[in-house]
């Protein structure tokens, strides 16, 4: 259904004027406190229009937009392009296009994605990535290609059998058929020691972002929820380059930042591997009282800590994602989920869980059952919320949070 | 001349139109009730009333709306569907889209040349951005649904009702007011609601002009404004819109003892 | 000590009067009708008043319910859910599991001894579950809300609404109406309705006797029984349990009172 | 229209003998179980039915349970309980029935469904199949074979596609002889694949038949029930032999002039999962109006038969590889709208129906696209339909009614006949 030219673009109409980037991201190399960062990474959020994007291919760069929950990113960057974590609309975007292809009873990644493609938003794109991590995304694909018909569109399996001797061949010819459209897409040919390149600088973006989480883990006191998430996720909005250097800068000044303690408790926060809570979401669980001490949000930096950067790359990040030891809903891991979520608490020295699942989002909702039961024999208490994009009403979901404090607080 | 009726048993209220000649000679408005059979009577009995006419002059009596098959002493029944495209297709030759939004459900439907129904789309569920969500909002805000169309002009800064379901927006709305917020404003946030769901609704058929809007919500200068700025053009609403059904429902019935499909 | 609770609902506010955590001595109620403050105050005025107390002899006061946030004069405010059990355990002591069916909202929960919740569950979307929906049938039916329970028990075979939402279950009462299914039938479809809901729920946190009832449905008998024949399990009901989360909260601020050993300056201006 | 409601017509020794077979399959499965006669459960998508049956497994469809479930009105205590139990609303209904009645013991009105010594998941062409078969192998530790099956975005598959499939079909193969202690018999496995395709060629002239006009059988509500034996029961002779009933009957149909719908008017083409909990009422929706369902895609769903794809003894795991591949899920929407393009031109279709499922996000998002593209690119009327597969509470019948009666009244009326269809009841 193409965007019918009468109507305005919802976007436009209750959202602030577009935010314009210099072509070399001045402004990110320029913040230099995890203050300025996050307040610059936040008007990007609340800008539908992509202004990364928009910042980089104006030079004539082309971008790949990548549905989560992953795809291969060093790849899309070691042939020029620019791989751009896709998140929905956020708040900001009211539903009036793809309801109707896409069906109502959908999480609001889907539909808002869709979304920002018929109103015309998506435009800055030369190709988009779908993953097959739940049937949306991957039907997702199939009506993409019409919104956007310029872009060139790809649904990429990845592989569910891990045991297989057949997985990394499989997930390499996988990579390849990605390659082929990539280039036809005016990327630049593949070039193994490119991708070697680019393996190492995602290697270290991961690492910085792996000490990034430890901190929120060791010591929360010194770095909000609303921080970290916010720092993370313009890793997947910037040139990688510039986000490293960013991180460069967060990583010294926590070095100095004082650990505050307040009287909160420690809670792992599960389910939002996909769909990304709102920022005033993620803000309203502090603010109640919880240090999130280990979370599922942007699970792109944490797929595995690194690639192999010696040897044939692409079987290399092949094989790495096949051996993954990720456990969230879209990956198949049958008879360890129990264990899994109870090593997890363990490990991050949790109070208690709180499911925090997009609606619709079937993956996230399956789980949620078998956790609960291993919580359950643990005496873990736990809380289950469900979030929409664009549903502000937080009373609800405050009440319960509260009560879910109160509960492990009180007496 | 042949005289002919249209009752239209819908959620919320009952509407006869009676046709002369290509003229609405007499109409009735009432709320429904709990006996749709009597409720259907009645609606034509008034009508006939207004036109000063007797029941006997009537040659065909068709109804329609959901409870359609409670007018008993009509002969036929047809879809509010069929009737809105007709209607609408009757007031405004040039239709292309209706969109009705009644007591309880908000249709698109896609018209031809000649009134026929090409394609409709219709709200799923739930009662959310239909006529009923406007009534409880209005009550909410300590007025009749009748009295908030002029009401939004002037709004400034529109709040974000953010809740869908009536019931709760209803509780969105009075938590407005006791926290002082401009009825304008408020007023202007669920008209934005509504307006968008319809959108959607009409994008599923098409939206190309003129678009008719039908049903007893487009009696609400607010809707109609808002709904206007979002497409962009102006709509067709006639003093009629919300006989519009009845209309369609009597017009039908003269084609049948004409023998001809338009 | 006399601390208050006061529970600034959707639909009523509702508060009472503490001695030492312990003692009832007095309780209030007026409809909220979107002005919780004004209403707030006016069940503390009403609540003083009967028992001929000087305002500043209230040591303490926690708030609890939707408007916790918005009412100015408080010490502390904690969750209705919170609240709630442990207004339920005050009540009956050997609670374990406690449905609370208010206006807007159906929660479960699973409390301990001491009434601190463990699990719970509530209604989130669909308003099709909670006390409003009687509301707007007794409206629509034309039957006084305190009337409704004694007519809904004299039926013979109830007629159930199958319709998810509150607004749309109205047509399909309309429909029994035409279909001239009695008014005792309709009367007790809408409880036992209601009573569906909340099972859902309470299976879902588990069901452990003794389960208590609070909120407003309690004042309604055919709620309780509805909501026997579907548990298949014995409730405990008082007509008190509508201010089981006021209770709760005021419980809580004489909790909390003790803890801090002294009292507090008298009921600030605003603690916001 | 004031008369008693005329039974819906199906074909009468088929209807019977296929009601004798599921008794029997019932039957015979409530013994199962246990290292005699070990229980496999599998997926209708992209099934291995007959390499698991040559190793002596009884076969569980919880799927089609599911169904049986639904259609005898008994889903919604099952639903209720895996709610209960932390089961989202927006969860697929045929999990939840199957947790459900998992958790409650088993028990259906058809007969007790025994736990499972195996689960096979054949993923293929719906995500949900993952996590459905993870909680089952949760629930009950036995072993999981998971077969990976690439989805489906080009019309003929890629080689490496097949290569992946085939390997891990011989690694399923091994894990069956590890778990049972038997060896592999290709010989028997190629006298199967014989059968099953005798079965799916008595399938496919079934299916063809509603070509002919008036159309002799009924493509969506009727094939439902003679789809059981192509997803449970193929690799048998039952199977084979009962499709030759079928057809027989069919041909005595025409040959009759006895027809599911006494006066056929429009012809449709049938999109998504049937809502089971209402199949006659929804079914009555059509009769009245004089529709009859000429091809439909929800029979395909365990394969794409009636496309060209037959079992191929001669090849047996490669030929098995493609099987898995051709779950109509499975297609990309491009294929997807591609078939249902075919169809609306080979069957001579007035219209589509598209019926969408609420929790059943494979089937279902994207249906709205198709709609619009079916009217844009065919020019053909196209009404969706939302309500559910397993729960009976998403079933609006006065909305649905309503708006069937609108969509063939519009259609009556643009084949320019006299209006008025619906005389007053
Ligand atoms: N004067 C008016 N101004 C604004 N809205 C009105 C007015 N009269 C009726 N309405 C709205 O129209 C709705 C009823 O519309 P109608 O088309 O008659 O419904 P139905 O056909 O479903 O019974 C009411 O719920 C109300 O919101
Ligand atoms: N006698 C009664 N019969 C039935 N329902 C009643 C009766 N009295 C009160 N209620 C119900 O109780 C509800 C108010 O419950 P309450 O717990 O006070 O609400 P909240 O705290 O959400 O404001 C009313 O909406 C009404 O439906
Ligand atoms: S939020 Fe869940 S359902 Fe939606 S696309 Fe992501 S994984 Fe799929
Ligand atoms: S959300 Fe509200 S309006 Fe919608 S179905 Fe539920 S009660 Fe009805
Ligand atoms: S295809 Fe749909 S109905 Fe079938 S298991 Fe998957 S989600 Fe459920």
């Amino acid at each position: 259904m193409a965007a019918s030219p009468a109507l305005e673009s919802s976007a436009s109409l209750d959202s602030p004027p577009s935010l314009e980037l210099s072509d070399s991201f001045e402004e990110f190399r320029r913040a230099a406190s995890i203050d300025a960062i996050t307040r610059l990474a936040r008007e990007v959020l609340l800008d539908p229009t992509y202004p990364t994007v928009r910042a980089w291919t104006r030079a004539g760069r082309g971008a790949v937009g990548c549905f989560p929950v992953y795809t291969p990113q060093e790849l899309i960057h070691s042939m020029g392009l620019l791989p751009v974590s896709l998140h929905g609309g956020g708040e900001s975007v009211e539903i009036s296009h793809a309801d109707a292809p896409l069906g109502s009873f959908l999480c609001s990644i889907s539909k808002s994605t869709l979304e920002l493609a018929m109103t015309g938003l998506m435009a800055p794109f030369r190709a988009f990535v779908f993953p097959y991590i739940c049937d949306v995304s991957r039907n997702l694909e199939g009506i993409f290609s019409r919104a956007v018909p310029n872009a060139t569109t790809h649904m990429l399996h990845l592989p569910q059998n891990f045991q297989s001797k057949a997985s990394v061949p499989f997930l390499v010819a996988e990579y390849r058929r990605l390659i082929a459209k990539l280039e036809k897409a005016g990327g630049e040919p593949y070039r193994p020691e490119r991708l070697v390149e680019s393996i190492e600088l995602f290697n270290r973006q991961r690492a910085e972002i792996a000490q990034l989480t430890a901190t929120q883990r060791a010591e929360p006191g010194k770095l909000t929820l609303t921080e970290s998430y916010l720092i993370r996720r313009l890793g997947g909005l910037l040139p990688r380059e510039v986000h490293l250097e960013l991180l460069g800068r967060v990583r010294k000044e926590l070095g100095a930042r004082p650990n505050r303690r307040k009287d909160a408790i420690r809670v792992l926060l599960v389910g939002s591997f996909c769909e990304q809570p709102t920022l005033d979401l993620i803000d309203l669980i502090e603010q109640v009282g919880c240090y999130v001490v280990d979370d599922e949000l942007l699970q792109l930096h944490r797929w595995y800590d690194r690639v192999e950067p010696s040897g044939d790359p692409l079987e290399n990040l092949a094989a790495t994602y096949v051996r993954s030891p990720v456990d969230i809903g879209v990956r198949a891991a049958p008879t360890t989920k129990a264990a899994a979520i109870r090593q997890r608490v363990d490990a991050a020295d949790a109070q208690g869980v709180i499911f925090l699942t997009a609606k619709f989002c079937e993956p996230a909702l399956e789980d949620v059952v078998l956790y609960r039961k291993a919580l359950d024999e643990r005496k873990i208490p736990y809380l289950h919320l469900e979030f929409e994009e664009r549903s502000a009403a937080y009373e609800q979901s405050r009440l319960q949070l509260e009560t879910f404090v109160e509960s492990i607080l009180f007496d | 001349m042949t005289l002919v009726a249209g009752v239209d048993i819908g959620s919320t209220t009952a509407k006869c139109a009676l046709l002369e000649a290509g003229e609405v000679v007499g109409k009735s408005l009432a709320p429904v009730g709990v006996e749709l059979v009597k409720d259907a009577e009645r609606a034509l009995e008034q009508a006939l009333a207004e036109a000063g006419r007797e029941r006997r002059e009537v040659a065909v009596v068709t109804g329609t709306g959901y409870g359609r098959f409670k007018v008993k002493f009509g002969q036929f029944a047809v879809t509010e569907i069929g009737c809105h495209a007709k209607g609408a297709h009757y007031l405004f030759p040039a239709t292309h889209l209706v969109l009705d939004i009644g007591g309880q459900d908000t249709k698109a439907i896609k018209v031809d040349a000649q009134g026929e129904v090409v394609d409709f789309a219709m709200n799923d569920k739930c009662a959310a951005g239909t006529g009923r969500f406007l009534d409880v909002c209005a009550a909410a805000l300590g007025y009749d649904v009748s009295e908030i169309g002029t009401l939004s002009q002037g709004a400034r800064r529109p709040v974000k009702v953010t809740n869908t379901c009536t019931v709760f927006a209803e509780s969105e709305v009075t938590s407005y007011v006791a926290r002082g917020k401009d009825p304008r404003d408020i007023l202007a946030g669920l008209y934005a609601g509504i307006v968008s769901r319809s959108l959607s609704l009409m994008q599923r058929v098409g939206v190309e002009p003129e678009v008719t809007f039908t049903g007893g919500v487009s009696k609400n200068e607010g809707m109609v404004r808002t709904l206007e700025q979002r497409l962009g053009f102006k709509v067709n609403v006639s003093p009629l819109s919300q006989y519009v059904g009845a209309i369609g429902a009597a017009l039908y019935g003269l084609e049948r003892t004409e023998g001809t499909s338009a | 000590m006399i601390t208050c609770g006061l529970d600034l609902g959707a639909g009523t506010t509702k508060g009472v009067l503490l001695e030492d955590g312990r003692t009832l001595l007095t309780s209030g109620l007026v409809p909220t009708r979107g002005n919780p403050v004004e209403a707030g105050r006016t069940v503390l005025e009403r609540m003083v008043e009967d028992i001929n107390l000087l305002p500043d002899e209230v040591d303490y006061l926690c708030t609890t319910g939707g408007a916790r946030y918005t009412y100015p004069d408080r010490h502390l405010q904690v969750s209705d859910i919170t609240a709630s059990g442990r207004g339920a355990v005050f009540l009956f002591p050997n609670t374990r599991h406690v449905v609370d069916i208010g206006n807007q909202s159906s929660r479960a929960m699973s409390v301990t001894e001491t009434g601190r919740v463990v699990r719970f569950k509530m209604n989130e979307k669909c308003a099709a579950g909670a006390g409003r929906f009687v509301d707007r049938c007794a409206k629509y039916l034309q039957v006084p809300l305190d009337e409704m329970a004694p007519k809904a028990l004299t039926a013979a075979h109830p007629k159930t609404i199958s319709s998810v939402c509150a607004v749309l279950a109205e047509t399909e009462i309309i429909n029994n109406v035409a279909e001239e299914v009695p008014l005792p039938d309709i009367l007790m479809g809408v409880f036992l309705s209601l009573a569906q809901r909340a099972y859902i729920l309470m299976r879902n946190v588990g069901i452990q006797p003794e389960v208590s009832l609070v909120g407003g449905l309690v004042q309604s008998e055919a709620m309780v029984r509805a909501l026997e024949q579907t548990a298949h399990v014995t409730i405990n009901a008082d007509r008190r349990a509508q201010h089981a989360a006021a209770i709760g909260a005021a419980m809580l601020g004489y909790a909390r009172l003790q803890k801090l050993g002294t009292r507090p300056t008298p009921l600030p201006a605003a603690v916001a | 229209m004031a008369a008693a409601k005329p039974e819906p017509a199906f074909l009468t020794t088929a209807r019977d003998r296929q009601r004798e077979m599921v008794e029997q399959y019932y039957s015979d499965l409530a013994s199962a179980g246990g290292p005699k006669r070990p229980v496999a459960y599998m997926l209708v998508g992209g099934n291995l039915t007959e390499i698991v049956r040559s190793f002596g497994f009884e076969v569980v469809f919880p799927e089609i349970v599911a169904l049986n479930c639904a259609i005898k009105h008994v889903s919604l205590p099952n639903i209720l309980h895996a709610e209960s139990q932390g089961y989202g609303l927006d969860v697929c209904g045929y999990v939840k029935n199957d947790l459900g009645l998992q958790e409650l013991g088993g028990q259906t009105p058809f007969g007790r469904i025994p736990p499972p010594d195996l689960l096979v998941c054949s993923f293929s062409g719906c995500y949900v199949y993952v996590k459905w078969w993870e909680a089952l192998a949760e629930k009950y530790g036995c072993p999981l074979f998971m077969l990976d099956v690439p989805y489906m975005r080009d019309a003929e598959p890629q080689a490496e596609d097949i290569q992946y499939l085939v390997t891990q079909l011989n690694e399923f193969i091994a894990l069956l002889e590890k778990i049972t202690g038997r060896s592999f018999d290709l010989a028997e496995l190629r006298k199967t694949l014989a059968r099953s395709r005798k079965a799916e060629q008595g399938w496919v002239d079934y299916l063809a038949s509603g070509k002919h006009r008036p159309s002799p059988i009924e493509a969506y509500f009727e094939a439902v029930f003679y789809m059981f034996p192509i997803n449970v029961l193929r690799g048998t002779d039952v199977a084979a032999d009962f499709y030759a009933t079928v057809n027989e009957e069919v041909r005595a149909r025409i040959a009759e002039g006895h027809y599911p719908v006494p006066e056929e008017k429009f012809r449709l083409v049938v999109e998504g999962v049937p809502p089971y909990p209402s199949y006659r009422t929804f079914w009555d929706f059509f009769r009245k109006w004089g529709a009859v369902s000429v091809a439909a895609t929800y029979p395909k769903v365990g394969g794409l038969f009636d496309r060209g794809f037959l079992h191929d003894p001669a090849r047996p795991l490669e030929s098995i590889a493609e099987y898995s591949l051709g779950a109509y899920v499975n297609q990309s929407w491009p294929l997807r709208r591609q078939i249902i393009g075919e169809y609306i031109r080979d069957f001579e279709a007035d219209a589509v129906l598209i019926h969408g499922i609420k929790s059943c996000r494979s089937f279902t998002a994207g249906q709205g696209d198709l709609r619009d593209r079916l009217i844009h690119d065919h020019g053909i009327p196209t009404l969706y339909i939302e309500s559910d597969h397993e729960d009976p509470r998403y079933f609006a019948p006065a909305q649905i009614k309503n708006r069937m009666d609108a969509f063939f009244e519009s259609l009556d009326r643009r084949r320019g006949s006299v209006p008025l269809p619906v005389v007053n009841a």
